[in-house]
Protein backbone atom coordinates (compact mmCIF):
# COMPACT_ATOMS: atom_id res chain seq x y z
CA UNK A 1 0.00 0.00 0.00
CA UNK A 2 1.53 3.37 -1.34
CA UNK A 3 0.12 6.50 -0.01
CA UNK A 4 2.07 9.84 -0.86
CA UNK A 5 0.74 13.66 -0.75
CA UNK A 6 2.28 15.73 -3.59
CA UNK A 7 2.84 19.31 -3.23
CA UNK A 8 3.51 19.87 -7.31
CA UNK A 9 1.99 18.76 -10.42
CA UNK A 10 2.16 14.76 -11.36
CA UNK A 11 0.76 12.70 -14.08
CA UNK A 12 -1.27 9.90 -12.91
CA UNK A 13 -0.93 7.88 -16.25
CA UNK A 14 3.06 8.28 -15.75
CA UNK A 15 2.96 7.39 -11.89
CA UNK A 16 1.09 4.38 -13.30
CA UNK A 17 3.09 3.28 -15.80
CA UNK A 18 6.67 3.98 -13.85
CA UNK A 19 4.31 2.00 -11.17
CA UNK A 20 3.42 -1.36 -12.72
CA UNK A 21 7.48 -1.59 -14.52
CA UNK A 22 8.48 -1.15 -10.66
CA UNK A 23 5.98 -4.32 -9.48
CA UNK A 24 6.09 -5.84 -12.66
CA UNK A 25 5.87 -9.12 -10.16
CA UNK A 26 2.10 -8.34 -10.11
CA UNK A 27 1.72 -8.29 -14.20
CA UNK A 28 0.93 -12.01 -14.52
CA UNK A 29 -1.02 -12.07 -11.00
CA UNK A 30 -3.56 -9.20 -11.24
CA UNK A 31 -5.96 -9.38 -13.57
CA UNK A 32 -7.85 -6.58 -12.86
CA UNK A 33 -7.03 -2.56 -11.96
CA UNK A 34 -9.14 -0.24 -10.91
CA UNK A 35 -7.98 3.69 -11.25
CA UNK A 36 -9.53 6.87 -10.29
CA UNK A 37 -8.08 10.18 -11.29
CA UNK A 38 -9.93 13.47 -9.91
CA UNK A 39 -8.80 15.94 -11.49
CA UNK A 40 -9.22 20.04 -10.99
CA UNK A 41 -12.08 21.54 -13.30
CA UNK A 42 -12.09 25.13 -14.09
CA UNK A 43 -15.61 25.71 -12.89
CA UNK A 44 -17.91 24.84 -9.88
CA UNK A 45 -21.03 25.43 -8.62
CA UNK A 46 -21.80 28.11 -12.04
CA UNK A 47 -18.86 30.20 -11.49
CA UNK A 48 -15.16 29.85 -12.80
CA UNK A 49 -12.71 28.75 -10.79
CA UNK A 50 -8.99 30.32 -11.80
CA UNK A 51 -7.18 28.18 -9.04
CA UNK A 52 -7.47 26.60 -5.74
CA UNK A 53 -5.42 25.70 -2.14
CA UNK A 54 -6.11 22.10 -1.17
CA UNK A 55 -4.87 22.68 3.09
CA UNK A 56 -4.51 19.76 5.06
CA UNK A 57 -3.53 18.47 8.50
CA UNK A 58 -0.30 16.95 8.25
CA UNK A 59 0.06 13.95 10.04
CA UNK A 60 -3.63 12.99 10.29
CA UNK A 61 -4.24 13.32 6.44
CA UNK A 62 -1.60 10.92 5.81
CA UNK A 63 -2.70 8.81 8.89
CA UNK A 64 -6.60 8.90 8.05
CA UNK A 65 -5.67 7.84 4.46
CA UNK A 66 -3.89 4.65 5.51
CA UNK A 67 -6.81 3.71 7.73
CA UNK A 68 -9.48 4.19 5.36
CA UNK A 69 -7.52 2.43 2.75
CA UNK A 70 -6.98 -0.52 5.16
CA UNK A 71 -10.27 -0.52 5.98
CA UNK A 72 -11.76 -0.41 2.29
CA UNK A 73 -9.51 -3.49 1.62
CA UNK A 74 -9.47 -5.67 4.12
CA UNK A 75 -10.47 -9.27 3.33
CA UNK A 76 -11.04 -7.96 -0.16
CA UNK A 77 -8.01 -9.58 -2.09
CA UNK A 78 -6.45 -6.57 -2.95
CA UNK A 79 -2.85 -7.26 -4.26
CA UNK A 80 -1.81 -3.51 -4.56
CA UNK A 81 -3.20 -0.22 -3.50
CA UNK A 82 -1.59 3.62 -4.74
CA UNK A 83 -3.11 7.10 -3.65
CA UNK A 84 -2.02 10.23 -4.85
CA UNK A 85 -3.22 13.36 -3.07
CA UNK A 86 -2.24 16.73 -4.03
CA UNK A 87 -2.11 19.44 -1.75
CA UNK A 88 -0.94 23.09 -1.96
CA UNK A 89 -1.81 25.05 -4.77
CA UNK A 90 -3.38 23.39 -8.11
CA UNK A 91 -4.70 24.90 -11.19
CA UNK A 92 -7.05 24.01 -12.98
CA UNK A 93 -6.50 20.64 -15.28
CA UNK A 94 -3.97 19.38 -12.72
CA UNK A 95 -4.43 15.72 -11.61
CA UNK A 96 -5.73 16.14 -7.52
CA UNK A 97 -6.18 12.18 -7.02
CA UNK A 98 -5.29 8.98 -8.01
CA UNK A 99 -6.51 5.80 -6.26
CA UNK A 100 -5.43 2.69 -8.13
CA UNK A 101 -6.26 -0.77 -6.96
CA UNK A 102 -4.74 -3.92 -8.20
CA UNK A 103 -6.75 -7.54 -7.63
CA UNK A 104 -7.19 -10.99 -9.39
CA UNK A 105 -10.63 -9.98 -10.66
CA UNK A 106 -12.48 -7.18 -11.47
CA UNK A 107 -15.26 -6.74 -9.07
CA UNK A 108 -12.83 -6.17 -6.04
CA UNK A 109 -10.74 -3.63 -7.85
CA UNK A 110 -14.47 -2.18 -9.18
CA UNK A 111 -15.20 -2.21 -5.11
CA UNK A 112 -12.07 -1.06 -3.59
CA UNK A 113 -11.44 1.59 -5.91
CA UNK A 114 -14.34 3.55 -5.40
CA UNK A 115 -15.38 2.51 -2.22
CA UNK A 116 -11.67 4.26 -1.10
CA UNK A 117 -12.80 7.53 -3.04
CA UNK A 118 -15.95 7.44 -1.05
CA UNK A 119 -14.06 7.28 2.22
CA UNK A 120 -11.88 9.74 1.17
CA UNK A 121 -14.30 12.31 0.31
CA UNK A 122 -15.52 11.99 3.25
CA UNK A 123 -12.88 11.63 6.13
CA UNK A 124 -9.52 12.53 4.48
CA UNK A 125 -8.59 15.73 6.18
CA UNK A 126 -8.35 18.06 2.71
CA UNK A 127 -9.86 21.55 2.49
CA UNK A 128 -10.43 23.42 -0.87
CA UNK A 129 -10.56 27.37 -0.82
CA UNK A 130 -11.36 28.40 -4.37
CA UNK A 131 -10.11 31.78 -6.03
CA UNK A 132 -12.97 32.47 -8.48
CA UNK A 133 -10.62 36.09 -9.55
CA UNK A 134 -12.23 38.60 -7.09
CA UNK A 135 -12.70 36.37 -4.50
CA UNK A 136 -12.02 33.16 -2.45
CA UNK A 137 -14.47 30.41 -1.32
CA UNK A 138 -14.45 27.69 0.66
CA UNK A 139 -15.89 24.59 -0.59
CA UNK A 140 -18.54 23.64 1.84
CA UNK A 141 -19.08 20.09 0.74
CA UNK A 142 -18.40 17.48 -1.92
CA UNK A 143 -20.70 16.35 -4.46
CA UNK A 144 -22.21 13.02 -3.93
CA UNK A 145 -20.62 9.84 -5.19
CA UNK B 1 -3.26 20.04 31.99
CA UNK B 2 -1.87 21.41 28.82
CA UNK B 3 -3.10 20.77 25.21
CA UNK B 4 -2.61 21.95 21.22
CA UNK B 5 -5.47 23.15 19.81
CA UNK B 6 -5.37 23.14 16.37
CA UNK B 7 -8.03 24.97 13.47
CA UNK B 8 -8.32 23.95 9.88
CA UNK B 9 -9.32 25.87 7.11
CA UNK B 10 -12.72 28.30 7.36
CA UNK B 11 -12.26 27.90 10.64
CA UNK B 12 -8.81 28.44 11.66
CA UNK B 13 -9.90 31.67 9.73
CA UNK B 14 -12.57 32.70 11.58
CA UNK B 15 -11.28 31.51 15.16
CA UNK B 16 -8.10 33.81 14.13
CA UNK B 17 -5.26 31.02 14.48
CA UNK B 18 -4.73 27.97 13.35
CA UNK B 19 -2.48 26.44 16.75
CA UNK B 20 -2.96 27.21 20.29
CA UNK B 21 -1.08 25.64 23.15
CA UNK B 22 -2.92 26.58 26.23
CA UNK B 23 -3.23 25.61 29.44
CA UNK B 24 -6.92 24.15 30.44
CA UNK B 25 -9.29 22.68 32.94
CA UNK B 26 -11.62 21.88 30.01
CA UNK B 27 -12.76 17.61 30.53
CA UNK B 28 -13.54 17.41 26.46
CA UNK B 29 -12.70 19.24 23.10
CA UNK B 30 -16.71 20.92 23.48
CA UNK B 31 -15.57 22.89 26.99
CA UNK B 32 -11.74 23.20 24.92
CA UNK B 33 -13.76 24.78 22.13
CA UNK B 34 -15.42 27.34 24.40
CA UNK B 35 -12.37 28.36 26.38
CA UNK B 36 -10.48 28.96 22.83
CA UNK B 37 -12.57 30.89 20.54
CA UNK B 38 -15.58 33.17 21.37
CA UNK B 39 -17.63 31.70 18.83
CA UNK B 40 -20.73 29.08 18.45
CA UNK B 41 -19.79 24.98 18.21
CA UNK B 42 -21.57 24.23 14.57
CA UNK B 43 -22.49 20.87 14.72
CA UNK B 44 -21.04 20.05 11.21
CA UNK B 45 -17.38 20.68 13.04
CA UNK B 46 -15.32 17.71 13.73
CA UNK B 47 -13.08 17.27 15.88
CA UNK B 48 -9.78 15.00 16.15
CA UNK B 49 -7.78 13.91 19.23
CA UNK B 50 -4.45 13.62 18.73
CA UNK B 51 -4.97 12.99 15.03
CA UNK B 52 -7.36 10.71 15.15
CA UNK B 53 -11.67 11.12 14.44
CA UNK B 54 -13.44 11.70 17.89
CA UNK B 55 -16.46 12.21 19.19
CA UNK B 56 -16.63 16.17 20.70
CA UNK B 57 -17.54 15.24 24.47
CA UNK B 58 -14.81 12.44 24.33
CA UNK B 59 -12.39 13.00 27.23
CA UNK B 60 -9.30 14.57 26.50
CA UNK B 61 -5.57 14.72 28.25
CA UNK B 62 -2.51 16.39 29.31
CA UNK B 63 -0.49 16.55 25.99
CA UNK B 64 -3.70 16.35 23.69
CA UNK B 65 -3.81 17.69 20.70
CA UNK B 66 -7.12 18.61 19.58
CA UNK B 67 -8.10 19.92 16.37
CA UNK B 68 -11.75 21.36 15.18
CA UNK B 69 -12.28 21.25 11.14
CA UNK B 70 -15.23 21.76 8.52
CA UNK B 71 -16.17 19.00 6.34
CA UNK B 72 -13.85 18.05 4.06
CA UNK B 73 -13.68 18.66 1.11
CA UNK B 74 -10.48 16.36 -0.67
CA UNK B 75 -10.34 14.05 -3.93
CA UNK C 1 -16.34 8.09 -28.50
CA UNK C 2 -12.79 5.42 -29.10
CA UNK C 3 -13.09 2.06 -29.98
CA UNK C 4 -9.79 -0.07 -31.18
CA UNK C 5 -8.82 -3.57 -31.07
CA UNK C 6 -5.37 -4.20 -31.27
CA UNK C 7 -3.05 -7.00 -32.52
CA UNK C 8 -0.05 -6.37 -30.58
CA UNK C 9 0.96 -5.69 -27.02
CA UNK C 10 -0.07 -1.85 -25.50
CA UNK C 11 0.90 0.06 -22.05
CA UNK C 12 -2.62 1.32 -21.05
CA UNK C 13 -1.21 3.72 -18.86
CA UNK C 14 0.64 5.30 -21.99
CA UNK C 15 -2.62 5.27 -24.24
CA UNK C 16 -3.87 7.19 -21.41
CA UNK C 17 -1.37 9.79 -21.27
CA UNK C 18 -1.06 10.51 -25.03
CA UNK C 19 -4.85 10.21 -25.17
CA UNK C 20 -5.34 13.07 -22.39
CA UNK C 21 -2.23 15.07 -23.63
CA UNK C 22 -4.44 14.53 -27.32
CA UNK C 23 -7.57 15.65 -25.43
CA UNK C 24 -5.92 18.95 -23.77
CA UNK C 25 -9.75 20.34 -23.70
CA UNK C 26 -11.09 18.00 -21.13
CA UNK C 27 -8.69 18.61 -18.27
CA UNK C 28 -10.29 22.07 -17.11
CA UNK C 29 -13.97 20.21 -18.02
CA UNK C 30 -13.80 16.55 -16.86
CA UNK C 31 -13.50 15.99 -13.16
CA UNK C 32 -13.42 12.44 -12.74
CA UNK C 33 -11.73 9.59 -14.95
CA UNK C 34 -12.38 6.33 -14.39
CA UNK C 35 -10.27 3.50 -15.75
CA UNK C 36 -9.78 -0.48 -15.82
CA UNK C 37 -7.46 -2.47 -17.23
CA UNK C 38 -7.84 -6.40 -17.77
CA UNK C 39 -4.53 -8.06 -17.91
CA UNK C 40 -3.87 -11.43 -18.46
CA UNK C 41 -3.20 -14.15 -15.62
CA UNK C 42 -0.67 -17.05 -15.54
CA UNK C 43 -2.88 -18.64 -13.87
CA UNK C 44 -7.15 -19.53 -14.27
CA UNK C 45 -9.23 -22.18 -12.62
CA UNK C 46 -5.77 -23.84 -10.98
CA UNK C 47 -3.88 -24.25 -13.54
CA UNK C 48 -0.93 -22.36 -15.50
CA UNK C 49 -1.32 -20.74 -18.55
CA UNK C 50 1.52 -19.98 -21.06
CA UNK C 51 -0.42 -18.10 -23.30
CA UNK C 52 -3.93 -17.72 -24.93
CA UNK C 53 -5.55 -17.15 -28.58
CA UNK C 54 -8.52 -14.07 -28.13
CA UNK C 55 -10.45 -14.61 -31.12
CA UNK C 56 -13.32 -12.25 -32.47
CA UNK C 57 -15.66 -11.60 -34.76
CA UNK C 58 -14.47 -9.13 -37.42
CA UNK C 59 -17.22 -6.34 -38.03
CA UNK C 60 -19.48 -7.51 -35.66
CA UNK C 61 -16.97 -7.10 -32.37
CA UNK C 62 -16.36 -3.40 -33.60
CA UNK C 63 -19.87 -2.94 -34.15
CA UNK C 64 -21.22 -4.54 -30.47
CA UNK C 65 -18.76 -2.58 -28.59
CA UNK C 66 -19.89 0.57 -30.49
CA UNK C 67 -24.01 -0.45 -29.21
CA UNK C 68 -22.56 -1.51 -25.97
CA UNK C 69 -20.82 2.12 -24.93
CA UNK C 70 -23.46 4.15 -26.64
CA UNK C 71 -26.19 2.24 -24.28
CA UNK C 72 -24.34 2.34 -20.95
CA UNK C 73 -22.70 6.06 -21.59
CA UNK C 74 -26.67 7.55 -22.98
CA UNK C 75 -27.75 10.51 -20.56
CA UNK C 76 -25.07 9.70 -17.65
CA UNK C 77 -23.39 12.97 -19.22
CA UNK C 78 -19.87 11.08 -20.10
CA UNK C 79 -17.50 13.47 -21.50
CA UNK C 80 -15.16 10.86 -23.54
CA UNK C 81 -14.88 7.00 -23.19
CA UNK C 82 -11.75 5.13 -25.04
CA UNK C 83 -11.79 1.36 -25.39
CA UNK C 84 -9.16 -0.71 -26.69
CA UNK C 85 -9.05 -4.56 -26.82
CA UNK C 86 -6.67 -7.15 -27.92
CA UNK C 87 -7.12 -9.70 -30.14
CA UNK C 88 -4.84 -12.26 -30.75
CA UNK C 89 -2.01 -14.44 -29.28
CA UNK C 90 -1.47 -12.46 -25.83
CA UNK C 91 1.32 -13.76 -23.32
CA UNK C 92 0.94 -13.33 -19.89
CA UNK C 93 0.99 -10.18 -18.26
CA UNK C 94 0.04 -8.16 -21.07
CA UNK C 95 -3.12 -5.59 -21.43
CA UNK C 96 -6.12 -7.17 -22.83
CA UNK C 97 -8.79 -4.60 -21.99
CA UNK C 98 -8.62 -1.03 -21.33
CA UNK C 99 -11.78 1.05 -20.38
CA UNK C 100 -11.75 4.88 -19.54
CA UNK C 101 -14.76 7.32 -18.98
CA UNK C 102 -14.32 10.89 -18.26
CA UNK C 103 -17.10 13.03 -16.82
CA UNK C 104 -17.82 16.27 -14.69
CA UNK C 105 -18.51 13.98 -11.82
CA UNK C 106 -16.96 10.91 -9.93
CA UNK C 107 -20.73 8.93 -9.63
CA UNK C 108 -20.94 8.98 -13.57
CA UNK C 109 -17.54 7.90 -14.43
CA UNK C 110 -17.51 4.60 -12.11
CA UNK C 111 -21.17 3.47 -13.05
CA UNK C 112 -20.34 3.80 -16.66
CA UNK C 113 -16.97 2.20 -16.42
CA UNK C 114 -18.08 -0.48 -15.02
CA UNK C 115 -21.43 -0.93 -16.92
CA UNK C 116 -19.09 -0.74 -20.06
CA UNK C 117 -17.25 -3.73 -18.59
CA UNK C 118 -20.01 -5.81 -17.86
CA UNK C 119 -21.73 -5.52 -20.82
CA UNK C 120 -18.45 -6.15 -22.80
CA UNK C 121 -18.04 -9.53 -20.68
CA UNK C 122 -21.31 -10.46 -21.50
CA UNK C 123 -22.17 -9.36 -25.01
CA UNK C 124 -18.84 -8.37 -26.82
CA UNK C 125 -17.81 -11.58 -29.72
CA UNK C 126 -14.41 -12.46 -28.05
CA UNK C 127 -13.20 -16.00 -27.01
CA UNK C 128 -10.49 -16.96 -24.95
CA UNK C 129 -8.38 -20.15 -26.06
CA UNK C 130 -5.84 -20.96 -23.06
CA UNK C 131 -2.93 -21.95 -23.92
CA UNK C 132 -2.15 -24.86 -20.69
CA UNK C 133 0.89 -26.30 -22.39
CA UNK C 134 0.35 -29.92 -23.46
CA UNK C 135 -3.00 -28.85 -24.10
CA UNK C 136 -5.42 -25.71 -25.45
CA UNK C 137 -9.16 -25.21 -23.38
CA UNK C 138 -11.92 -22.67 -24.45
CA UNK C 139 -12.60 -20.58 -22.01
CA UNK C 140 -16.45 -21.70 -20.69
CA UNK C 141 -17.41 -18.82 -19.11
CA UNK C 142 -16.13 -15.25 -17.59
CA UNK C 143 -15.98 -14.61 -13.45
CA UNK C 144 -18.82 -13.07 -12.19
CA UNK C 145 -18.65 -8.82 -12.03
CA UNK D 1 -32.08 -18.39 -50.64
CA UNK D 2 -28.23 -18.08 -50.37
CA UNK D 3 -26.92 -17.10 -46.59
CA UNK D 4 -23.56 -16.92 -45.48
CA UNK D 5 -22.87 -18.96 -42.03
CA UNK D 6 -20.06 -18.64 -40.01
CA UNK D 7 -19.12 -20.31 -36.52
CA UNK D 8 -16.62 -19.26 -34.16
CA UNK D 9 -14.13 -20.41 -31.08
CA UNK D 10 -15.27 -24.13 -30.15
CA UNK D 11 -18.43 -24.09 -32.30
CA UNK D 12 -16.06 -23.60 -35.54
CA UNK D 13 -14.23 -26.66 -34.40
CA UNK D 14 -16.72 -28.95 -33.22
CA UNK D 15 -18.42 -28.43 -36.64
CA UNK D 16 -15.12 -28.36 -38.59
CA UNK D 17 -15.97 -24.82 -40.56
CA UNK D 18 -15.63 -21.13 -39.90
CA UNK D 19 -17.57 -19.88 -42.96
CA UNK D 20 -20.45 -21.82 -44.84
CA UNK D 21 -22.37 -20.48 -48.05
CA UNK D 22 -25.57 -22.20 -48.61
CA UNK D 23 -28.01 -22.56 -50.04
CA UNK D 24 -31.07 -23.28 -47.82
CA UNK D 25 -35.11 -22.70 -47.82
CA UNK D 26 -34.64 -22.51 -43.57
CA UNK D 27 -36.74 -19.98 -42.20
CA UNK D 28 -34.85 -19.10 -39.36
CA UNK D 29 -31.30 -20.05 -37.65
CA UNK D 30 -32.61 -22.98 -35.77
CA UNK D 31 -33.35 -24.84 -39.35
CA UNK D 32 -30.55 -23.23 -40.80
CA UNK D 33 -28.03 -24.86 -38.28
CA UNK D 34 -29.88 -28.83 -38.87
CA UNK D 35 -29.00 -27.89 -42.28
CA UNK D 36 -25.41 -26.88 -41.92
CA UNK D 37 -24.28 -29.19 -38.57
CA UNK D 38 -24.92 -32.77 -37.53
CA UNK D 39 -24.69 -31.43 -34.21
CA UNK D 40 -27.89 -30.73 -31.73
CA UNK D 41 -28.07 -27.09 -31.00
CA UNK D 42 -26.86 -26.38 -26.99
CA UNK D 43 -29.34 -24.07 -25.94
CA UNK D 44 -26.18 -21.97 -24.15
CA UNK D 45 -25.61 -21.11 -28.34
CA UNK D 46 -25.71 -17.25 -29.62
CA UNK D 47 -26.92 -16.11 -32.41
CA UNK D 48 -26.07 -13.22 -34.60
CA UNK D 49 -27.97 -12.24 -38.14
CA UNK D 50 -26.07 -10.04 -39.77
CA UNK D 51 -23.61 -8.67 -37.02
CA UNK D 52 -26.48 -8.43 -34.28
CA UNK D 53 -27.55 -10.28 -31.76
CA UNK D 54 -30.60 -12.32 -32.99
CA UNK D 55 -33.35 -14.91 -31.57
CA UNK D 56 -32.27 -18.28 -32.94
CA UNK D 57 -36.11 -18.08 -33.93
CA UNK D 58 -36.05 -15.01 -35.83
CA UNK D 59 -36.76 -14.98 -39.67
CA UNK D 60 -33.65 -14.89 -41.85
CA UNK D 61 -33.69 -13.93 -45.86
CA UNK D 62 -31.58 -14.16 -48.49
CA UNK D 63 -28.49 -12.54 -48.55
CA UNK D 64 -27.93 -12.51 -44.74
CA UNK D 65 -25.00 -13.86 -42.42
CA UNK D 66 -25.80 -15.90 -39.74
CA UNK D 67 -23.37 -16.82 -36.83
CA UNK D 68 -23.23 -18.73 -34.67
CA UNK D 69 -21.27 -18.88 -31.08
CA UNK D 70 -20.69 -19.93 -27.72
CA UNK D 71 -20.84 -17.50 -24.53
CA UNK D 72 -18.31 -14.85 -24.86
CA UNK D 73 -15.33 -14.85 -22.72
CA UNK D 74 -13.72 -11.25 -23.89
CA UNK D 75 -11.96 -8.54 -21.58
Amino acid sequence: MIIELRETPYDPYAELGAFTRRRADLAGKAGANAVFVGTMRDFNEGDTVEGMFLEHYPGMTEKELERLCTECSEGAGVLELLVLHRVGHVEPGEHIVLVSVWSVHRAEAFRVCRDVMEELKHRAPFWKRENLGERQRWVEKNTPG
Amino acid sequence: MSVTVRFFASLREQVGAGQLDIETPAANARELWSQATALPLDPHVRVAINQAYADVDAPIADGDEVAFFPPVTGG
